[in-house]
């Protein structure tokens, strides 16, 4: 690691470019395609091949094989520049290589839109605002991309405007996530503050002055701002408590709850943690039991959910949500065991940014072809009509439910086994490995769920009997990723040689107690849901209460939308105008009334008769004769 | 340096010169604003420069320009210019004299350099603007001009007398008379005559502001007046309170009253974001996240007089620079739906992408400017108060992040009911913004983006003029 | 001797011999305009006359002091007579030259009161003004001036005779009628009683301002000039002499408290009551009572370096208070016929564009709105008082002249943005007067900062 | 030689009388007419110390102030003859347009 001066620097051009082409093409793709109708048809085209030359960037950066950072004043202390190591390389390398791949989809998948330009110019925002989270060198520079790829998922899930549960939708996911970038403010200043004293000049806020110092920090002062930065992550990658708006951010185009809803956008929080993971390794020992708690509970939490949704997008929402659980608890146990598991966390991200595109891409597949029916129960018996796509989708639920040789098994299986491992040493961690146990249960059960529903059995609508395949430009980005996804797991080895290594072993049985869970599910889903030996319907009437709790998302919901928002600040809303209209403003023009009131009682005093005037002056006369004796001069 | 009085005698020239110019006006005061700008942008060779001239009694007119005045003199020239380029359909032509003279006017408070000079500027600020208001404005117009100026007044002259209590004080001490900002606040008096002074200073540059108890007049005022007038009290008349508080209300160097106007900034920010979650009236929302931003302003000096955190204190600056560019696009906005649609009633917009995509586009990018998105202008003022803003006040600030969240909500939902959302087909066929709306505004607007991304030109000179205090 | 005190008294005494000249001229022609002319030649040669004498600081005996202060208040007297006049040019009354020539009369009797340092001479001086000024007030005999002269007459009649009663406890205490001497007799408390009522009732102080409201309200509107500028000046430049420099000696925290209270009392009452007048010039009326009260404020004050400066500013203030008081009035004679309430203003802007500009710059400098002259005379009358210590007082004077801001800007209101179908006929010379006034206004207002240190200890006589 | 204080008594007498029939008379006349008790009350104040200290400045106030008394008088007498010819009457109450 060493700072580069110049910023005429190969790799520092390259490492800006990655992210500033895509940025670049936004106006422009968007004006050329206000400007012309016929352009609008291109725009897929340009977009892609934007993406596609970071994407080569990103690849010539790894090349280089060597990490520096380049940082420039910017304002105040703060300072923008690029901070270029195996993490962010290879994170900047999986988005753009996904994203590359999700657009290639789009352009047959968005092909008819009248808006695409829009559409492609946005995303293509989208990842350049991503790429450059991932290589900026410093925590304001973050925070600006981290809200730039906020605001495009804002603007995306609202692509299709006029429909009101998009634009609510957008307005849910722009309000939740800012509830976590506001705690993100706070905890950089809790950094800011507790840094300044240590590193006598320079940017507290740049991320090699936060690895390099946060040893010498005060313990809790990092915790604090450790709880606060993972405030913001939770509300990016959609942890609990704030989970809620991934699952309505569906309402956007499938592409878009690829992209942004599974592969990258959403994992940006666990980027975060594991960027500043320093922080968080060398502060009081809470914060990492709150990042790991935090992630094994949404882990299992959004597991039970996923079970009992019937649409196709949300089940995968669910399952996203839980697998960021899986990510940042691996975070979380090396935390609180203090040791360097990053490479494991952000290995299992980068698994699951391509089965979920590719989950995300067939279920796009799907709807493309069932005219956007996403109700599971109106499927069925696809399997023969779309082989291929199917195929991909099984490829991708086993990978998911990490079924060896997927990637999956490599990946998901070895945080469960890390959690066994440090719990060993160190008890606390004993009920992580409960809950990731379960929740790998859990996923294997609704994984397989969605898929026999949809797969096998009768079809159960018209759209269903006549669906097929799509067309080879939306194939090719399944079919590529299906192919990463099965064989992506020998590249393990390398890939934690790359991050930072960190071994382990431990006893079979505990190693293939996940695969012995994962078989169990299979064959349990397959009761249910395959040969329909039991009813799902019966077996939810008789779990009726743990049923309808889960159904209602454990009524999370209701909580944040109907009570605090609708109910509680609205409400204050109308008090506070009444108090602003009638106390304040009612004082202000009270005193004006007042006036008025006094003067039409003053004015009385000239009744316009001349003795009552020579009378006033008597008055004032006697008036003054009086004083005069209470002073005693007379 | 005597160029400088050229800034005080073009904007009386182009008054007086538009005011008998007819009918061409319109043309003429865009040319003349235009002139304006650029002879703003040369004097950036002038900063740091003053003119004197001998002194009765310590007054004399001493202008001068620093590293607080230039930046904001710059954003009158810039807004003046965008208002005018504006040109509300409702104003007739004398109307842009009174925009000049309130230019001029500006231009003296932001560059008296002693207390009297100030006083008579910040008084003379009070007639164009009464005209603008009053002759142009809404139905309720004559009330609003009225509250406005006594309103305005009254706090005005009891800071009159807080500046006599200083100079004779100052007096008493020195045997001279000086009403120069950096001289007379050494002769801070103590005990009754100090909480005089203090509630004199407070009410003047408050009330400007606005702040909570002290805001009502603002959203009358804002509403009642046209789009251009909007445009340039929302934008100018609150950055007199700011600058008052930054020039001269920072002399008291007592942290009991950094609290009080901490909490009073943050109790107007939630405050005002209730109060635009419950308007109905698109404008009249715009008016109270105005006051919202302006709570950021005294957040931002209480907490310099709490800890003398030089990061809030230029934060809360900057704050002012952008949201003097910010709100002006906003209203501009408003304004076009108001032509367009002929409604500001929130309740009867809705999908407005599908008729003014170009007013969807700018709104939508003043609306985040103004909710604070990374990559605007407002951004970097939020960011920098807010983290400039823990190491004094810790566990309070979350108060403020609330705020933000509230503020956020509002913007969002405005948006999503006015411009998203199915189409209001009672609308009927509506044009989008014409060029003399839309040309302003993005101006405005890319301007937020360019102090957004790359601060350093304002941000530098606000940094400096902490540097020279 | 004789020829000095001829030099100084010349100018008084020019009026006098014109006033008389026109009466006996209106046997030959009855044109109203030849007489204005005269009034306004007389104007000009005794003004010339007062500034030959400017500077000069001479007692005559203790009859006399001929002060800068004096001769600066009788300049004011001498211009405002000369704008009256021409504004009334083209007044075509019958008998105008009983108009004319009393004007002189008045004039000329103030200028001889703001010398008089006697009390027998005061008095003199004083009563001739007021008999002059009744008779001014009754013209031109309409209903409603006649009734406002009546009630000036009745006020007038009882406080003179309360200032004879006055003189004569002053005489019984001190053997003397000269100004400047002590004693510490109950009946010199007396004398200090009822002289404060008598000339109370001209300043206007509260309980004695009744008559004022009326009076300026239903005389012709040049008259109410006169009345509310001229001679209420006149008067408080003689209670200066009797109190600051008389009473002030022994008795200075009696006089103060008296004036607290009653100049107090005099600024609210007279803002508070102009709030909801309708009547343009009752509302300037009331106005001018609550202008009365910003002038007491001066013997509240005690102290070396206070009331220096008080007497400093007191011209600043006396200066402004002429030119935009009498402003507003003539203003008013040109809607005289049509009516003066906000109605028949409205709308002016667009009718009389130049009318409504200076007095919309008079009612400005009324409102004490900065840099006109009446926000200088008003800084440094409050600037005086915080010297003084009486900071208290001064917020009160500064808020009041805050609520008058009120009415002052409503007119503004109804003169720029309100519609009515008045018809308002042309009149140049009132155009010009009331111009030249304003412009007056604006100069003199910028000037001032730096000529006021001339101002300073221009009062003869002084203890 | 008459004692001081039973001038300064009458003189009193006459200021009360004067006074009364300020406050309560119906028509002008009277008021002139109290009005002129009234200054000559204050008159014979003088004249009484004046004697009382044989100092003649006082006597020659006097002289002047009955003049300018007489004086006010006849324009008094004149203003309510103008106001008799315009309103047949000149009582004070009914003199009242101009109020409030």
């Amino acid at each position: 690691m060493y700072q580069v001066e110049e910023f005429l620097n190969p790799g520092v051009l390259a490492a800006v470019l990655i992210f500033l082409i895509p940025i670049i093409l936004f106006p422009i793709i968007l004006l050329l395609g206000k400007k012309f109708e016929k352009f609008r048809r291109y725009s897929g085209i340009l977009a892609t091949s934007g993406i596609f030359i970071s994407f080569l960037l990103s690849y010539y950066l790894y090349s280089l094989n060597e990490s520096f950072y380049y940082q420039n004043g910017w304002f105040y202390n703060f300072t923008w520049g690029v901070f270029v190591d195996p993490l962010s390389i290879a994170m900047a390398m999986m988005v753009s290589g996904v994203s590359f791949l999700i657009h290639m989809f789009a352009i047959g998948y968005m092909g008819k839109d009248p808006n695409r330009h829009v559409y492609f110019a946005e995303t293509s925002l989208f990842t350049g605002g991503m790429l450059g989270l991932v290589l900026s060198s410093n925590m304001v520079m973050f925070f600006l991309f981290w809200e730039l790829v906020g605001l495009c998922s804002y603007l995306l899930i609202g692509f299709w405007w006029f429909k009101p549960n998009a634009a609510s939708a957008a307005k849910k996911a722009f309000i939740v996530t800012r509830v976590g970038d506001v705690l993100l403010i706070l905890g950089l200043a809790v950094l800011y503050w507790s840094l300044l004293p240590v590193i006598k000049t320079g940017d507290p806020l740049s991320i090699y002055n936060i690895l390099k110092y946060a040893n010498i920090v005060p313990k809790d002062q990092l915790a604090l701002a450790g709880a606060l930065v993972l405030g913001g992550a939770a509300g990016k990658s959609a942890q609990f408590p704030l989970h809620v708006w991934i699952p309505d951010a569906m309402e956007g185009p499938t592409t878009v709850s690829a992209l942004i809803h599974a592969a990258t956008m959403v994992t940006a929080g666990i980027y975060l943690v594991a960027r500043i993971y320093p922080v968080y390794l060398y502060a009081a020992p809470w914060a990492g039991y709150l990042v790991l708690y935090v992630g094994a509970f949404t882990a299992f939490l959004a597991g039970t959910m996923g079970l009992v949704m019937n649409d196709i997008k949300r089940i995968l929402a669910y399952s996203t949500i839980s697998q960021l659980g899986y990510m940042l608890s691996a975070l979380g146990l090396g935390i609180v065991a203090s040791q360097y598991t990053i490479s494991i966390s952000i290995y299992h991200l980068i698994v699951h940014a391509f089965l979920k595109a590719l989950l995300f891409l067939t279920a796009g597949a799907i709807l493309y072809s069932l005219l956007d029916i996403r109700d599971i129960r109106k499927m069925g018996g696809l399997w023969k009509r779309m082989p291929i796509t199917i195929t991909a989708m099984l490829i991708g639920a086993l990978t998911l439910v990490g079924f060896p040789p997927t990637a999956g098994y490599f990946s998901k299986d070895e945080i469960i086994s890390l959690s066994y491992y440090f719990s060993e040493q160190n008890p606390g961690i004993y009920y992580a490995w409960i809950l990731l146990l379960i929740g790998a249960f859990l996923t294997t059960l609704y994984t397989f769920r969605m898929f026999f529903i949809v797969a096998l059995g009768k079809p159960k609508s018209y759209a269903a009997e006549n669906a097929k395949d799509p067309p080879w430009v939306m194939l090719a980005p399944i079919v590529i990723l299906s192919i990463f996804s099965l064989i992506y797991g020998i590249f393990q080895e390398g890939f934690y040689k790359y991050i930072g290594n960190f071994e382990f072993t431990l006893p079979l049985y505990i190693e293939i107690l996940p695969f012995i869970l994962v078989l169990f599910g299979i064959y349990i889903a397959w009761l249910f849901y395959g040969s329909s030996r039991f009813s799902a319907q019966n077996f939810a009437r008789k779990s009726g209460f743990a049923y309808r709790i889960v159904k209602a998302k454990y009524y999370l919901d209701y909580l944040y939308t109907n009570i605090i928002a609708d109910r509680l600040i609205v409400y204050l809303s109308y008090v506070v105008a009444l108090f602003d209209r009638y106390i304040v403003d009612g004082f202000v023009n009270g005193i004006g009334k007042s006036f008025n009131y006094l003067a039409s009682i003053t004015r009385r005093l000239q009744t316009g008769i001349v003795q009552n005037y020579a009378t006033f002056v008597i008055i004032g006369l006697i008036v003054f004769l009086i004083l005069g004796k209470i002073m005693g001069v007379i | 340096m005597d160029y400088l009085l050229l800034l005080l005698v073009l904007p009386i020239l182009f008054s007086i010169f538009t005011l008998v110019s007819g009918r061409y006006s319109k043309i003429l005061s865009l040319v003349f604003s235009s002139i304006m700008l650029l002879t703003v942008l040369l004097f950036y060779e002038f900063i740091n420069t003053n003119f004197t001239t001998d002194k009765f009694f310590g007054i004399g007119f001493d202008v001068g320009l620093n590293y607080l005045s230039y930046p904001l003199i710059l954003l009158v020239t810039i807004v003046v210019f965008a208002a005018i380029f504006y040109q509300d359909p409702k104003i007739e032509s004398s109307y842009f004299s009174y925009i000049f003279f309130l230019q001029f006017s500006l231009f003296g408070v932001f560059m008296s350099q002693n207390l009297f000079l100030f006083y008579i500027f910040w008084e003379l600020v009070l007639i164009p603007s009464y005209f603008m208001i009053g002759r142009w404005g809404g139905p309720r117009k004559d009330y609003t001009a009225l509250k406005f100026l006594i309103y305005t007044h009254v706090g005005s002259v009891i800071m009159l007398v807080s500046i006599f209590v200083l100079a004779f004080n100052y007096y008493s001490l020195n045997g001279t008379f000086n009403f120069d900002y950096n001289q007379i606040f050494s002769a801070m008096p103590s005990g009754a005559l100090y909480y005089l002074v203090l509630t004199g200073f407070f009410l003047a540059f408050f009330i400007k502001l606005p702040t909570f108890p002290l805001h009502t007049w603002a959203p009358d005022v804002y509403v009642e007046s046209p789009t251009t007038s909007s445009m340039i009290f929302s934008g100018l008349l609150s950055k007199m309170g700011a600058y008052g508080i930054f020039a001269i209300f920072i002399n008291f160097k007592d942290s009991s009253v950094g609290w009080l106007i901490l909490s009073l900034g943050i109790i107007s920010l939630i405050y005002a974001s209730f109060s635009a979650l419950a308007q109905k009236d698109l404008k009249r929302m715009v008016a109270y996240a105005s006051i919202g931003h302006m709570g950021f302003i005294s957040i931002a000096a209480g907490v310099y007089l709490i800890s003398s955190s030089e990061l809030a204190l230029v934060g809360g600056m900057f704050m002012m620079f952008a949201h003097g560019l910010i709100i002006p696009i906003l209203f501009g906005t408003v304004g076009s739906i108001e032509r367009s649609t002929g409604t500001r009633a929130i309740r009867d917009l809705g999908g407005l992408t599908k008729m003014m995509p170009n007013l969807a586009f700018l709104m939508t990018g003043g609306f985040l400017a103004s909710l604070g998105l990374p990559g605007l202008a407002g951004f970097i003022a939020e960011f920098s108060v807010v983290v400039g803003s823990w190491q004094a006040i810790t566990y309070v600030s979350f108060l403020i992040v609330f705020g933000l969240v509230l503020s956020a909500s509002y913007h969002i939902w405005a948006l999503q009911r006015t411009i998203f959302g199915p189409y209001n087909n009672y609308l009927g066929k509506i044009g989008d913004m014409i060029p003399r709306e839309f040309w302003p505004v993005l101006i405005l607007f890319l301007l937020v983006l360019l102090f957004g991304i790359y601060p350093y030109p304002i941000y530098h000179m606000f940094q400096a003029y902490m540097g020279g205090v | 001797m004789m020829e000095i005190i001829i030099q100084y008294l010349l100018p008084s005494f020019v009026l006098f011999a014109f006033g008389i000249v026109i009466l006996f001229w209106s046997f030959i022609t009855s044109n109203n305009r030849i007489f204005s002319l005269f009034s306004i030649a007389s104007g000009i040669i005794s003004f010339i006359l007062l500034l030959l004498n400017y500077g000069a600081n001479y007692k005559y005996f203790d009859i006399f002091t001929f002060d800068t202060a004096g001769t600066i208040l009788s300049l004011l007297f001498v211009f405002l007579m000369v704008i009256i006049s021409i504004a009334t040019y083209r007044f075509n009354f019958s008998h105008s030259e009983i108009f004319y020539s009393i004007l002189l009369f008045s004039t000329g009797s103030m200028v001889l009161a703001v010398f008089s340092n006697n009390l027998i001479s005061i008095f003199v001086t004083f009563e001739a003004s007021s008999i002059a000024t009744y008779i001014l007030a009754a013209y031109p005999k309409s209903r409603k001036s006649l009734e406002a002269s009546m009630k000036f007459f009745v006020i007038g009649a009882l406080s003179s005779a309360m200032i004879i009663f006055g003189i004569s406890f002053y005489y019984i205490s001190t053997n003397s009628f000269s100004l400047g001497l002590t004693s510490n007799s109950s009946t010199y408390i007396l004398s200090l009683i009822f002289l404060l009522v008598g000339f109370g009732f001209k300043l206007s102080l509260f309980p004695f301002h009744s008559w004022a409201i009326d009076t300026y309200n239903g005389a012709r509107s040049p008259v109410s000039a006169l009345l509310s500028t001229s001679s209420k000046l006149m008067a408080f430049a003689i209670m200066i002499r009797i109190f600051l420099f008389t009473f002030d000696i022994s008795f200075s925290n009696y006089v103060q408290i008296f004036f607290i209270i009653i100049s107090i009392l005099t600024m609210t009452y007279g803002n508070v009551t102009a709030l909801v007048q309708k009547d343009v010039k009752r509302m300037l009326a009331y106005s001018s009572v609550a202008n009365a009260g910003y002038l007491s404020l001066i013997f509240t004050l005690t102290g070396e370096n206070a009331l220096s400066l008080a007497l400093a500013a007191i011209l600043v203030f006396s200066i402004a208070y002429i030119l935009m008081k009498g402003g507003s009035f003539i203003t008013m004679e040109n809607l005289e016929e049509k009516g003066t309430t906000l109605n028949d203003i409205a709308g002016l802007g667009k009718k009389r564009p130049l009318l409504a500009f200076s007095f919309t710059v008079l009612l400005f400098s009324l409102a004490g709105i900065p840099p006109t002259l009446g926000f200088m005379g008003k800084y440094f009358l409050f600037l005086s008082l915080i010297e003084g210590g009486l900071w208290w007082l001064a917020i009160i004077a500064v808020l009041n002249s805050a609520i008058s801001v009120y009415y002052y800007f409503r007119v503004v209101m109804y003169l720029y943005w309100k519609e009515s179908n008045v018809e308002v006929e042309k009149n140049r010379h009132i155009d010009y007067a009331v111009f030249s006034l304003a412009i007056l206004t604006l100069a003199v207002g910028i000037v001032i900062p730096i000529i006021f240190n001339s101002l300073y200890n221009l009062w003869g006589g002084l203890p | 030689m008459i004692p001081l204080i039973y001038v300064l008594t009458v003189s009193l007498m006459m200021f009360t009388v004067g006074l009364y029939g300020i406050l309560t008379v119906k028509g002008g006349i009277r008021l002139l007419i109290s009005i002129e008790i009234l200054v000559n009350s204050a008159n014979l104040n003088i004249v009484a110390w004046a004697v009382n200290i044989a100092d003649s400045s006082g006597i020659m106030f006097v002289l002047l102030s009955i003049a300018i008394a007489a004086a006010e008088a006849a324009i008094g007498f004149a203003i309510f003859v103008a106001l008799y010819r315009q309103t047949k009457g000149i009582g004070l109450k009914s003199l009242m347009d101009l109020r409030w």
